[in-house]
């Protein structure tokens, strides 16, 4: 037996060196394929992670590494000319992988392009109502003028990614771009290989050659990387992230949240809100159900962004405190003992189902009835968006909301205006502050988004707000790579580094 | 024989047909690929765009129609998802499927039908009951239990074979031996059983009074003659691969048309679901008909 | 030693079965010499097959054991020898035929590679086999040689099938045959034809001939010497004339006893109307003619022997006039109404007045449903015959008259032998107090004394309740003794109809003095018998029918 | 005349079902398989009512405990699950569900399979073709699709999964049933009821249906392992039954990614899966041999073996 499995080892390693590689080509594992490689599309996560500023370049970039702030990417500085328009000018003397010249008339095609009503391109989605438009002024000089004014539009160029003036109105499966890698092979249902470019603007980067491969189970994408076939795993389960050596956690910038429907009873009533916060113990998940470093949160965006509110205060965990508001809301008339649906999302993140039966467990113990429902994404779907169906039973949807952007504007009038597509909420004070915190600048906007995170909170009661998450990933020691808010959304090359 | 083939060709694309109408209006029961395509956040003007685009604004029988006219000139439509056409997209996996299937098969028609053949000889012997209590135990356990465990024995602790992926020959043993365990088990049963009773048919008794060795007895004379329902149960098994090992798929990340179709399902993306459907169920059809035709190979007394 | 070619001594085979240990043979022994024919007679359940299985290593061990005995082959003890060694035995030195050829001969391998199949398990090169497949294929008078040899078994006939399994088993010139009911379920004329081609190879190669039948007109014809086997004992042995001129044993006298064709004959009654009158019935398969033109009539209270062989439209007619079967022409008015025009409903009614028994018990009784289930089942289709309440005491009164118990009713068909089940079949019948019972080769399945006792008891029906049958069989013999009037059928064809002393007097077409002159005579040429034997007679089961 | 027409008349026999149990016992595999479905059918019927409490209570302190202690109660001898719920438990009440899906499942499709199969069978040449049609249809629909749309258009409860996993093996009894019914129904017996004027009613479900009915049994059996593990897996894609449902299927799935840290999770439910498709199916061979008098005496003991 032993000589047996001596020779079966031996066959094999002859075999294992075609998967070994050169000390600076790395191999990354991915959980979700990407469909797409069209840079307008970049603003989804799965495809974001392989081109955004590997492939293609944006005009600025978030800069995680220095506390959320706008840094340029393509153009080297801007300024607001007023009237809503915004002038750019343009780093020279850059390529794209084409080798054509990067210029104004590329910025505008882009916008163009990425706004056509002819293909969804995803990333308009963040312009939302207000119309942009592009126009030359010189080679390395661009004006962007949005109506109605957009005071963050330079955060907003974030998203935008640059392709050739020639690229036509139709998704693209040759994206060409300015960053520092190229795309060389993109088998379909296999792996994508990037390779870098020699003709480079920026620093080169350490890695040579990327190649991304896909496993939807995290077990498998974890073992990948114990069994040295690939160097990084940006996403693993906090169940597989069993290696201190080399699993990272880090904040994923998905915020867990119960959305409440208040106009249904007995969700209409504040102190059903209010106890619906104080019967959950959100210490008992950190450290359990959801790993180390979890946050509890007090605001559906990260503490990264914009107008953070840290005078906000976690709900202390009370039941019996809950008991009683329950009590006086019954006495009152408030039917609070309907029974509540808890809809959960399968699969939504490692112990998804779990986390749910917990919450479900102690709202239970706290006098609510509660009935946990598990639908697929596309049935979580169609109760979390409005129109809300008729009839419904008061629901509290669990569910997650990304936003890295750094500006609560992607989240706010969606969650909270009356208006808002998932807004369980209709509140006029909140709404107006809404509206201003958009239009606002600089210290003026700040401070607007933080009076509407403690209003949502504390007046409103709008939700149940849960956690700020983390993501695990696994990290081959031969290379170096800090995982950041931003990982979930993009994966710069650039930032991996090797150790010897 | 080719009019018989002809005449099953012809009932195959009867069903093939109802298919497409069944799955073409059931999918669009399971809600709005626009929901699931554009992001939470898209406003109403986007969704309204995508609809139109993708032409899902129009009554279903319009939607119906211009599919059918579509499919007579041999498009299968686009796919949302991938903004290629469908039928690209399954053909690819479609590819991958079939490799899979193939070798799967092959693997367990040989070891299923040799040892079951030797079990029902050794009816009740020490080596009968140990096939059959390893097939057992192996068809009985969960596939996706066993494909991670396969997975955490033979990549990490050991080191041998890769943990996923595609690739070498090497790449192939674990998926195939996941999927292996499940027919094996069933049709190693099924040949047993046939075996046994064509053990006991008269014929057999000829042979052994000719003096004809065991070994033809039980390869020559009697395998051919219980062949029939194993090659029944066979085919069963093979569909049920050709539609897709999808656990298996997910789990070793073989771009499959298990997974593609899983994937389409949970997107919403019809093109892909129908083009997916349509390819699996003509290799089904096609592959029956191949049955059939073993059938008359196998056995002289139906072709007449 | 004594030079026997083969001796079986003291040999013992039990069988374990559900209900406990069956001694299926008590320490018999025999032998059989070079260029003798050994038969081993007796009926089913007899053990006259086992001994034959032990000596081709064919015994499934378990369920049986050989619990004592030698064969001895040459002096040497076969049950001593290894597996190998009786496999290289079996095939070349001693080679057996079976019955059922169809069943005997693998359905999925041309002949032709299954004759050469013989000889190269013992070794001979494909191209000598295939050789001398085509001669023994010529030999055993195949028609198409070469073109017989990429046939299957199923294309052949049954009589072609038992010549190829014959030319198998001589393929080496095997010293020893053993013949299991070569003949059965064939047809007389080809029975006839393959007993003269097994006497011919004998004489040609020299080889001892241990043959097992039932049949006793298969021992007269070919054998020299006769073992006669009951239950698991030889009760007697000797040679073929001493034992059928002067039996000793009481079980053998009752054998000799009950082969039909002794009694005296019917005289048909005077006519009336005719309960049945068939005119002009035809029915085609594809362009197959099944059925002829058939016309007859028959009286109530009267029986109608159709005989004929496999393929002479005997059963066609039946099944059409039950109506299991469309004619394609003709009319059978019964009591005056057409049963060929009726309305599935009109046909409801008159469905309990003609019932049918048909050839084989085990197959036509439902084997799940209970002897009272099965009998009853009438009642429950046509209620008006019986209330509820009565229906115990009536099963049990047909069990009586049918010659079984009323504690039988609560049993399976299983439970039963075949004779049994027979009975069994003819009480459902009765239970629908029909006029006319159309009985499909209702005993050729059966034992010889079964047979007799079987027809004893429809005769004792018709007489008692005055029941008309049409009675189908391919046995002159067996039909002489209860019939009033004969039809020889042929082909789809009436070849001759008559009353039952003019067919077996003065039959007046050729085909029917054939088939009378190819019956076995049950008793061996010259010799007198001890019992009366006033015709030919003939009798062998068919346990197909190959319609 | 008293000659051999009863010579092979056999000795009454003991009733059906007592020669049935005293072959079980006789047999050590097939009585220990028999024992333990006894048992798991139990867990079935009382395990909700018994330990229905235990099964729910959640202790995150004490979440994935270990197996093999007693520290914490005999309940928790098997360790305890993600959210320290008793494993013992949650398995015993899982019980009720995993079989009502199976058996649910099992029956809902033998039935509308073999109806349907009698129909091809016995109908005209047209129904037979055009059922035959529809099988083919229902096998190349994909499970999971058709799982997809029957859990989004109505729910994931275990009606609906019964629904969906019924559907999908249809087929299976429809062909069978169809292919033994070609057969039989040329048998003697259904001639004879004929003959007799029996009803086609009758004649299907008095004569015919009985004859097919142990092969159903057989592929019944089998089946039910199958749709255990079909269950399981349409849980591991998340497409199955939903929590707080339970069913062995789900606690494996849920339990798969703990399988390096925490294994009991996921072996338990499955070592019940295991042994109950096993004890299934060696209780079905049995059953087949058992109930087939040309191979029964195989499980009769007392013959010796002579090679």
């Amino acid at each position: 037996m032993k000589g047996m499995s001596l020779v079966l080892a031996a066959l094999l390693a002859s075999t294992a060196g075609a998967f070994a590689q050169a000390n600076t080509d790395v191999t990354i594992v991915l959980g979700e394929e990407l469909d797409l490689v069209e840079p307008c599309m970049a603003t989804r996560s799965n495809i974001g992670r392989v081109i955004l500023e590997n492939i293609s370049e944006t005009l600025t970039e978030l800069d995680m590494k220095n506390g959320g702030q706008v840094a340029g990417r393509l153009a080297e500085s801007w300024e607001d000319q007023g009237n809503g328009t915004w002038r750019f000018k343009l780093r020279p003397n850059v390529k794209f992988s084409d080798g054509t010249a990067f210029d104004a008339e590329d910025v505008k095609h882009s916008l163009e392009r990425a706004t056509s009503p002819d293909i969804s391109c995803e990333s308009s989605r963040y312009f939302g109502d207000t119309k942009l438009s592009a126009s030359v002024v010189d080679p390395t000089t661009v004006d962007i003028k949005a109506e109605p004014a957009q005071p963050i539009l330079p955060l907003l160029m974030s998203v935008l990614t640059i392709v050739p003036a020639e690229t036509p109105i139709e998704f693209t499966r040759q994206p060409v771009g300015t960053g520092p890698y190229v795309l060389s092979s993109w088998t379909p249902g296999q792996s994508i290989v990037l390779d870098r470019r020699a003709d480079y603007w920026g620093a080169a980067p350490a890695v040579t050659k990327a190649t991304y491969v896909f496993r939807s189970d995290s077990a498998v994408r974890a073992a990948m990387v114990q069994a040295g076939e690939a160097d990084l795993a940006p996403s693993i389960s906090v169940l597989d992230a069993t290696n201190p050596a080399t699993d990272f956690s880090y904040p994923n910038s998905e915020t867990m949240y119960l959305r409440i429907d208040t106009s249904v009873p007995p969700m209409n009533d504040k102190r059903v809100r209010q106890a619906l916060n104080m019967a959950i113990d959100r210490a008992a998940f950190i450290g359990s159900l959801l790993p180390e470093g979890t946050e509890p949160a007090v605001a559906i965006v990260p503490p990264t962004t914009l107008g953070w509110n840290p005078d906000i205060k976690v709900p202390e965990f009370d039941p019996e405190g809950a008991k009683k508001l329950l009590e006086e809301a019954k006495a009152d008339g408030v039917p609070v003992d309907t029974p509540i649906e808890l809809i959960g999302r399968t699969d939504n993140y490692p112990n998804a189902t779990e986390v749910n039966e917990a919450l479900q467990a102690m709202l239970q113990d706290a006098g609510f009835t509660v009935n946990l429902r598990m639908l697929e994404v596309a049935e979580q779907e169609k109760l979390y968006s409005k129109p809300y169906l008729e009839g419904r039973p008061p629901q509290l949807l669990s569910v997650l909301h990304d936003n890295a952007k750094g500006d609560p504007v992607f989240s706010a009038f969606f969650k909270y205006h009356s208006d808002g597509r998932q807004s369980g909420i209709s509140d006029p004070k909140v709404d107006d502050l809404i509206t201003r915190a958009t239009a606002a600048t600089g210290e003026e906007r700040a401070k607007l988004w933080s009076e509407l995170f403690a209003t949502v909170h504390d007046e409103v009661v709008a939700d149940v707000l849960l956690f700020h998450m983390v993501g695990f990933a696994r990290v081959a020691e031969r290379i170096s790579f800090q995982p950041t808010i931003a990982t979930n959304s993009q994966l710069q090359l650039s930032e991996i580094g090797f150790k010897n | 024989m080719l009019r018989f083939a002809r005449k099953r060709m012809l009932a195959s694309l009867v069903s093939l047909v109802g298919l497409v109408i069944l799955v073409f209006f059931l999918v669009r029961l399971t809600g709005d690929p626009t929901d699931l395509y554009l992001p939470i956040d898209a406003t109403d003007a986007m969704r309204e765009q995508f609809r139109a685009n993708n032409g899902l604004n129009d009554p279903l029988i319009v939607q119906f129609g211009r599919y059918v006219w579509d499919l007579l000139h041999l498009d299968f439509g686009d796919s949302i998802r991938r903004a290629r056409p469908a039928i690209d997209v399954v053909l690819e996996a479609f590819v991958w499927t079939l490799q899979l299937a193939v070798i799967t098969m092959s693997l367990v028609a040989v070891l299923a039908v040799v040892l079951g053949s030797l079990c029902a000889f050794w009816a009740g012997r020490l080596f009968d009951r140990a096939v059959t209590f390893v097939s057992l135990i192996g068809a009985s356990a969960p596939d996706f239990w066993i494909a991670i465990v396969a997975i955490v024995l033979f990549s990490i602790h050991l080191g041998w074979l890769p943990t996923s992926g595609t690739g070498g020959w090497q790449f192939w043993i674990l998926p195939v031996s996941v999927l292996f365990i499940r027919p094996f088990g069933l049709i190693v049963q099924v040949v047993r059983g046939s075996m046994i009773g064509a053990l006991s048919s008269p014929y057999v008794k000829t042979a052994r009074a000719k003096g004809v060795k065991n070994r033809p007895i039980i390869f020559v004379h009697t395998l051919r003659n219980a062949m029939l329902p194993v090659v029944t149960v066979m085919g069963d098994q093979a569909a049920a691969l050709l539609n897709g090992a999808v656990v298996v798929e997910t789990i070793f990340g073989f771009p499959g048309v298990g997974k593609l179709m899983i994937d389409a399902i949970l997107q919403r993306d019809f093109n892909v679901i129908l083009a997916a459907i349509m390819v699996t169920a003509f290799a089904i059809f096609l592959m029956n008909l191949l049955i059939d035709l073993a059938y008359l190979l196998l056995d002289p007394r139906i072709r007449a | 030693m004594a030079e026997h070619l083969l001796e079986v001594r003291d040999l013992a085979v039990r069988f374990h079965t559900a209900n406990g240990p069956v001694d299926a043979v008590k320490g018999i022994s025999y032998h059989l010499s070079r260029g003798e024919t050994l038969a081993v007679l007796g009926e089913s359940g007899s053990g006259k097959s086992v001994s034959a299985a032990a000596i081709m290593n064919l015994l499934d061990m378990p369920p049986a054991e050989i619990r004592s005995g030698r064969i001895l082959l040459a002096g040497r003890d076969l049950l001593e020898m290894s597996a190998e060694e009786r496999r290289r035995i079996n095939g070349k030195t001693i080679a057996m035929i079976f019955q059922d050829p169809l069943a005997h001969l693998n359905p999925v391998y041309p002949v032709g590679w299954q004759i050469a199949e013989t000889m190269t398990a013992h070794g001979r090169p494909r191209a000598e086999a295939d050789a001398r497949a085509l001669e023994l294929v010529r030999r055993v008078g195949l028609p198409e040689p070469e073109a017989a040899l990429k046939k299957y078994p199923h294309q052949f006939s049954g009589g072609q099938r038992q010549r190829l399994m014959i030319a198998m088993a001589l393929a080496l010139k095997p010293d020893i045959l053993i013949a299991d009911e070569p003949t059965t379920a064939l047809d007389v004329t080809v029975q006839a034809e393959i007993l003269k081609l097994l006497k011919e190879l004998q004489a040609e190669t020299g080889m001892g001939m241990l043959l097992i039948t039932h049949d006793l007109g298969v021992v007269a014809d070919v054998a020299d010497r006769v073992v006669v086997m009951n239950r698991g004992e030889i009760v007697e042995e000797g040679f073929v004339s001493e034992v059928y001129a002067g039996p000793k044993h009481p079980y053998t006298r009752k054998l000799l006893d009950a082969a039909p064709g002794k009694g005296a004959m019917h005289e048909p009654i005077a006519a009336g109307e005719p309960l049945l009158k068939v005119r002009g019935v035809s029915k085609l398969y594809g362009t197959f003619t099944g059925l002829h033109e058939a016309s007859f009539d028959l009286m109530a209270g009267e029986t109608l022997a159709i005989v004929g062989e496999s393929g002479s439209g005997k059963s066609t007619l039946a099944k059409v006039l039950m109506r299991l079967e469309e004619p394609n022409g003709g009319t059978a008015h019964y009591k005056g109404r057409d049963l060929l025009a009726m309305s599935p409903k009109e046909l409801l009614g008159v469905r309990r007045e003609i019932q049918m028994v048909f050839q084989d018990p085990t197959q036509s009784l439902n084997p799940r449903m209970s002897v009272f289930d099965l009998i009853s089942e009438g009642w429950v289709i046509h209620p008006e015959i019986l209330p509820k309440a009565k229906w115990r005491a009536r099963v049990a009164e047909l069990l009586t008259e049918v010659g079984l118990s009323p504690e039988h009713m609560r049993r399976y068909p299983h439970q039963f032998s075949g004779g049994q089940r027979q009975r069994i079949a003819i009480a459902r019948a009765l239970a629908l107090e029909p006029d006319l019972i159309v009985c499909d080769e209702a005993v050729s399945a059966l034992d010889v004394s079964v047979q007799a006792q079987v027809v004893a008891l429809l005769d004792k029906l018709r007489r008692e309740h005055g029941i008309a049958f049409i009675f189908i069989a391919h046995d002159l013999a067996l039909v002489r003794d209860f019939a009033d009037h004969v039809m020889v059928m042929k082909s789809g064809r009436i070849v001759e109809i008559g009353t039952v002393r003019q067919i077996f007097t003065s039959p007046r077409e050729p085909y029917t003095r054939a088939l009378l002159a190819a019956g076995l005579e049950p008793l061996p040429h010259g010799e007198a018998p001890s019992a009366p034997v006033l015709a030919p007679a003939a009798e062998h089961q068919v346990v197909n029918h190959l319609a | 005349m008293t000659l051999a027409d009863d010579t092979l008349a056999p000795p009454a026999e003991k009733p059906a079902a007592l020669r049935l149990l005293a072959m079980l016992r006789r047999d050590k595999v097939a009585c220990l398989a028999a024992a333990f479905l006894v048992l798991v059918i139990l867990c079935a019927l009382f395990g909700p009512m018994l330990l229905g409490e235990a099964a729910t209570k959640q202790n995150l302190r004490g979440r994935n405990a270990p197996p093999f202690s007693l520290e914490q109660g005999w309940l928790m001898v098997l360790g305890a699950d993600q959210l320290g719920r008793s494993l013992l438990a949650r398995i015993v009440v899982a019980a009720q569900n995993t079989m009502l899906v199976a058996a649910g499942a099992v029956f809902f499709s033998a039935l509308i399979g073999t109806v349907l199969g009698l129909f091809a069978g016995y109908g005209g040449k047209k129904t037979g073709e055009a059922i035959a049609r529809l099988a083919d249809v229902i096998m190349s629909f994909p499970s999971l699709l058709l799982a997809v749309i029957v859990l989004y258009v109505f729910n994931p409860s275990v009606a609906n999964l019964i629904v969906v996993l019924a559907i999908t093996r249809i087929p299976v009894y429809l062909r069978t049933t169809r292919a033994e019914i070609l057969e039989v129904r040329e048998r003697m017996f259904v001639q004879a009821a004929k003959v007799m004027g029996a009803s086609h009613r009758r004649i299907m479900f008095r004569h015919i249906l009985p004859m097919v009915l142990p092969t159903l049994l057989t592929i019944a059996t089998l089946d039910f392992a199958f749709v255990m593990l079909a269950e399981s897996s349409l849980s591991f894609l998340g497409i199955g039954i939903q929590p707080p449902e339970i069913t062995w299927g789900l606690m494996v799935a849920q339990g798969r990614p703990y399988l390096n840290n925490a294994w009991w999770l996921a072996f338990w439910p499955g070592l019940a899966i295991i042994l109950t498709t096993m004890s299934l199916n060696l209780l079905s061979s049995w059953m087949r041999i058992a109930l087939d008098p040309v191979q029964r005496w195989r499980l009769e003991g007392g013959a010796k073996n002579n090679g």
